[in-house]
């Protein structure tokens, strides 16, 4: 159980746990935004993504932040394709790196791993922030992590206003020409559209907060 | 939804036993989906794989076999493929002379290829990697994901099988790739959306009287939405844009092919093919070698793209050269 | 309607065009609308000539070449051609031992092939006919028009073609047609319908979740409206009609084609048949050939086929002879 | 100018003239009929047969009701195709030879003409009264034609009568199960539609009244 300034192996299962549920519940939203930019497949592609990392926790029970990393990473990348495979995919091998081979983080580490996670998937993605892409929700999440602890908050506060960050990253994407992904190929036609992969991120951020801070 | 299917997450599975029961000639891993021919590896031979989501029959599951792809890794519908799939590919395929990546240039296909290729090398695979993207809809920039990999994909595979059936170097068969890449240019439109089977309803709506301009092969709308309009009208905006992208001009020797999205029926990409062939010869542009029909589809889409390649004697000896899969065959 | 076309009353004429340009190998009369071999006739071989409403492409068309149709006579659409355009194609393909005419039973091609061999026999051709009519879901009966002839036309025009080539008499290659008639069955559905160009509207309408089961190959209805259903329980239907009617038994050799009715995409196909090997395999029934593709189709129609032919030795061996016509080629 | 006693070969003419225009008038609601129960195409096939048969008459006058009936059947079964084309060829082709090479038809040999006709259209399509086609529009107006001149009825009141009662053979089609063409594969289900081809044939011969009675 999460007490709100560490997280320990069991936070972080438990993490990838909610982020699976609410994946589900709005898998058929997430697709519906794809349709209108994209390949109508993110919400399909990460529900299946999300299913299979949950069983692999189940087999195995990583040891270290590390190993869940990278579990989760293996995971996805074989499971989900894609793009939004090989993104994840980084930001979870990223994350545990980062995290090294210890079994709990301090709110310190434990946004440290999300930043690095997070810089991944613009080093594997070669995206900018504005380019309406995942990074949209994920990089001012970061950044809003990082400030909060620098104004002393805790973990938890932290991670809360990650989410608020992320979920204003995701509506700003609306107005954004897309210049990545698929739906750069509309060009003109991408504005208006909010951007699927940053919904997903907002999500991802949002139960590490609801998991972390309970 | 009406399609022919069962359950929507099993449509790729099942479409993969029906094709090995149909087609003995090739070994498929039901686990991973990867499709070999069945000779495969063939030793000292260039391995030629590719692979790219569903959805897209005959491509690239259809042209595994002599003289064209040695192994194929279908993704879910529209979805790339994982690196697991195409790194087992890699090593079935691989007989010491080294493997060729065919890559469609989609975000995802690309980053999940780099992949494979990162592990193929780790295990000591020689593998060379080139991206396809022939479709001149989309303006190139080096800010944007680029263009699209579109219909000179399967002219690639075409050609480069042949090449490494003739026992090209691996280097020899890389550069022809890029050859008909940087030769090949496409441009589709869209009369209907399709429907991708677990999003269960149709990817875009598009009026009675409006054709979807410039789409790719993932159901997804195009640049511009026009009224529809008549045949010679309708080539004449695939048309011109590829031949000024180039550009083609008077005196080029040109494959033509004219590719069906999956719906539209072989009597109409007759009549476009007729089109083509016009405002060729008005520009003094020779059709050399031709192809006409569904070879690279968006699921049920109706509508159709049309590609031209400048040929050069050695692009038309390969395109010639014997062929033996289950979509394409001539000369075996 | 939503066609890749000009004026709806040039889309056969269009269409040949465009084959002409596509395909040298033909020579195509654009007056009379007749399809011919450029190397007929063949002299000492046997000529074999079909026809029939434009429409079902590659239906007969796309099947001229050596070892399948000396010519073909394409109507407009979904109307059978007329006598003359029968006399000049018999004509063209008379090598001296004979001509075939391979038949689908309409009233309409059964009429107009009845004259133009009446004419071909006044100027001394020697003129045979088989009369192709495979189609389960229609009760047989002296008192109606009896089946129709669907996919057993294309196994018929490909088994008649490798055996005139071989040198066979007239009378054997006519007794080859009749057995593959009498030894094939067909069935078809449709999950949508199709629009006759000149018609410029859907022939009939059918709910989302509809579909017809029995229908022919010129958008009618079929004999049945069912709810639509998953590829299991679908296939079931075209096959167990089937089977029963021949009856196609345990130990017996068949070829399975699975065709589409022109708007309905290969991944599905091959749903399908795996389906139908599945149902097959439960009853004994050995698959020893099969053809997966849209080879006789109803415009842009959803749907599928299922054809099935009890093959012995002779029949197996010509189906796998050498083929080279724009829609079927192999082993050349 | 027909005097309503005699036909010359001008009246013949006129009524392909006529024949022609009203089947172009009703070529959508031919090809209508036909969707429901066949394929869609008996208006355009005869529209198409029709034009071309105006055509040879403008472009060789015949010179007797033979040259007149073997020129019309020719165009027809040269230019529609299908089912109708042979049978209304047919149809023209025993019409001439039964008229003989004379250029004026009083009312028996008019009559006579229609008689052997439709009886050529039954022997070339097997078809009965009954069944569901042209016949069930073509014999009973034949019969009345013939009855009418038993009761001495005029040329004009022959083919009046022929019409009534084409148009009440064409009405009763609808009940009828189709046992002949196309829509005898809807079996049940060709009950209840008007048959295309018994309309046409009424539509033969109204022209023809309209023509030879004026
Ligand atoms: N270069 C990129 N960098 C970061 N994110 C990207 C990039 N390209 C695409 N994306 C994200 O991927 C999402 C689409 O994911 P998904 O639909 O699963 O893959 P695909 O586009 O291959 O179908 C987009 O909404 C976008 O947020
Ligand atoms: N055996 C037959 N005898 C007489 N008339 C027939 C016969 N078969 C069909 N018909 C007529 O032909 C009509 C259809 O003509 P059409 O649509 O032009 O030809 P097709 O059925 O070949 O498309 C039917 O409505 C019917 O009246
Ligand atoms: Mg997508
Ligand atoms: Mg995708
Ligand atoms: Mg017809
Ligand atoms: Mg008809």
């Amino acid at each position: 159980m999460a007490d709100g300034t560490t997280v320990t192996i069991d936070d972080l299962v438990a993490w990838i746990h909610r982020f699976s549920e609410v994946i589900t519940e709005h898998a058929e939203e997430l697709t519906q935004l794809d349709s209108a930019i994209g390949d109508a497949d993110h919400g399909t592609n990460m529900r299946r993504g999300c299913r299979a990392a949950v069983e692999a926790l189940a087999a195995t029970e990583p040891e270290d932040v590390t190993g869940f990393g990278r579990a989760i990473a293996m995971k996805l990348i074989s499971t989900i394709g894609g793009t939004s495979g090989p993104l994840y995919g980084s930001f979870f091998l990223a994350f545990g790196t980062a995290g090294g081979s210890t079994g709990t983080l301090d709110a310190e580490s434990a946004v440290a791993c999300f930043r690095a996670a997070v810089d991944s998937i613009a080093a594997r993605g070669k995206a900018e922030p504005g380019d309406k892409t995942m990074l949209d929700a994920l990089e001012p999440a970061v950044a809003a992590m990082e400030a909060a602890l620098a104004d002393g908050s805790s973990l938890g506060e932290a991670f809360e206003r990650g989410t608020v960050a992320a979920e204003e990253g995701m509506h700003a994407t609306i107005p954004m020409l897309a210049r990545k992904g698929r739906a750069s190929y509309l060009g003109e036609r991408s504005i208006g559209h909010q951007d699927p992969g940053a919904t997903s991120s907002w999500l991802l951020v949002r139960s590490a907060a609801e998991t972390f801070a309970a | 939804m009406k399609k022919l299917i069962n359950e929507p997450e099993d449509v790729v599975a099942e479409a993969l036993q029906g094709m090995e029961r149909a087609h003995p000639e090739l070994r498929i891993d039901h686990d991973l989906h990867v499709v070999v021919r069945s000779d495969a590896p063939v030793s000292g031979k260039v391995g030629i794989i590719s692979g790219g989501g569903s959805g897209h029959e005959p491509l690239h599951n259809g042209f595994v076999g002599m003289g064209m792809l040695d192994a194929a890794c279908p993704g879910e519908v529209f979805t790339s493929p994982n690196p697991d799939q195409m790194l087992a590919a890699t090593k079935a395929v691989d007989g010491g002379a080294g493997v060729l990546h065919i890559v469609k240039n989609y975000t995802g296909d690309v980053m999940n290829f780099e992949m494979a290729a990162e592990l193929a090398a780790a295990d000591g695979v020689d593998v060379e990697a080139v991206v396809i993207d022939d479709d001149v809809a989309v303006q190139d920039s080096s800010f944007t994901a680029g263009r699209r990999g579109v219909g000179a994909t399967v002219l690639a595979e075409k050609i480069c099988g042949a090449a490494a059936e003739a026992g090209r170097s691996l280097a020899e068969v890389k550069e022809l790739c890029e050859r008909v890449n940087a030769n090949g240019r496409s441009m589709g439109l869209a009369l209907t959306s399709c429907t991708v089977p677990s999003a269960g309803k149709p990817t875009f709506e598009l009026g009675d009287d409006e054709m979807e301009l410039g789409i790719g092969i993932h159901g997804e709308p195009g640049r511009e939405r026009r009224k529809i309009a008549p045949a010679a009208e309708v080539t004449k905006a695939l048309v011109d844009p590829i031949v000024t992208d180039l550009p083609f001009e008077s005196g080029d020797k040109v494959l033509v092919f004219v590719n069906s999205m999956g719906g539209t029926p072989l009597i109409e990409l007759y009549i476009i093919y007729n089109e083509v062939a016009k405002l060729l010869a008005d520009r003094g542009i020779e059709i050399e070698r031709n192809l006409v029909g569904p070879y690279i589809t968006s699921l049920e889409m109706q509508g159709c793209s049309v590609t031209l390649l400048k040929l050069d004697d050695e692009l038309t000896e390969l395109w010639d050269a014997p062929v033996k899969t289950p979509a394409l065959t001539w000369g075996a």
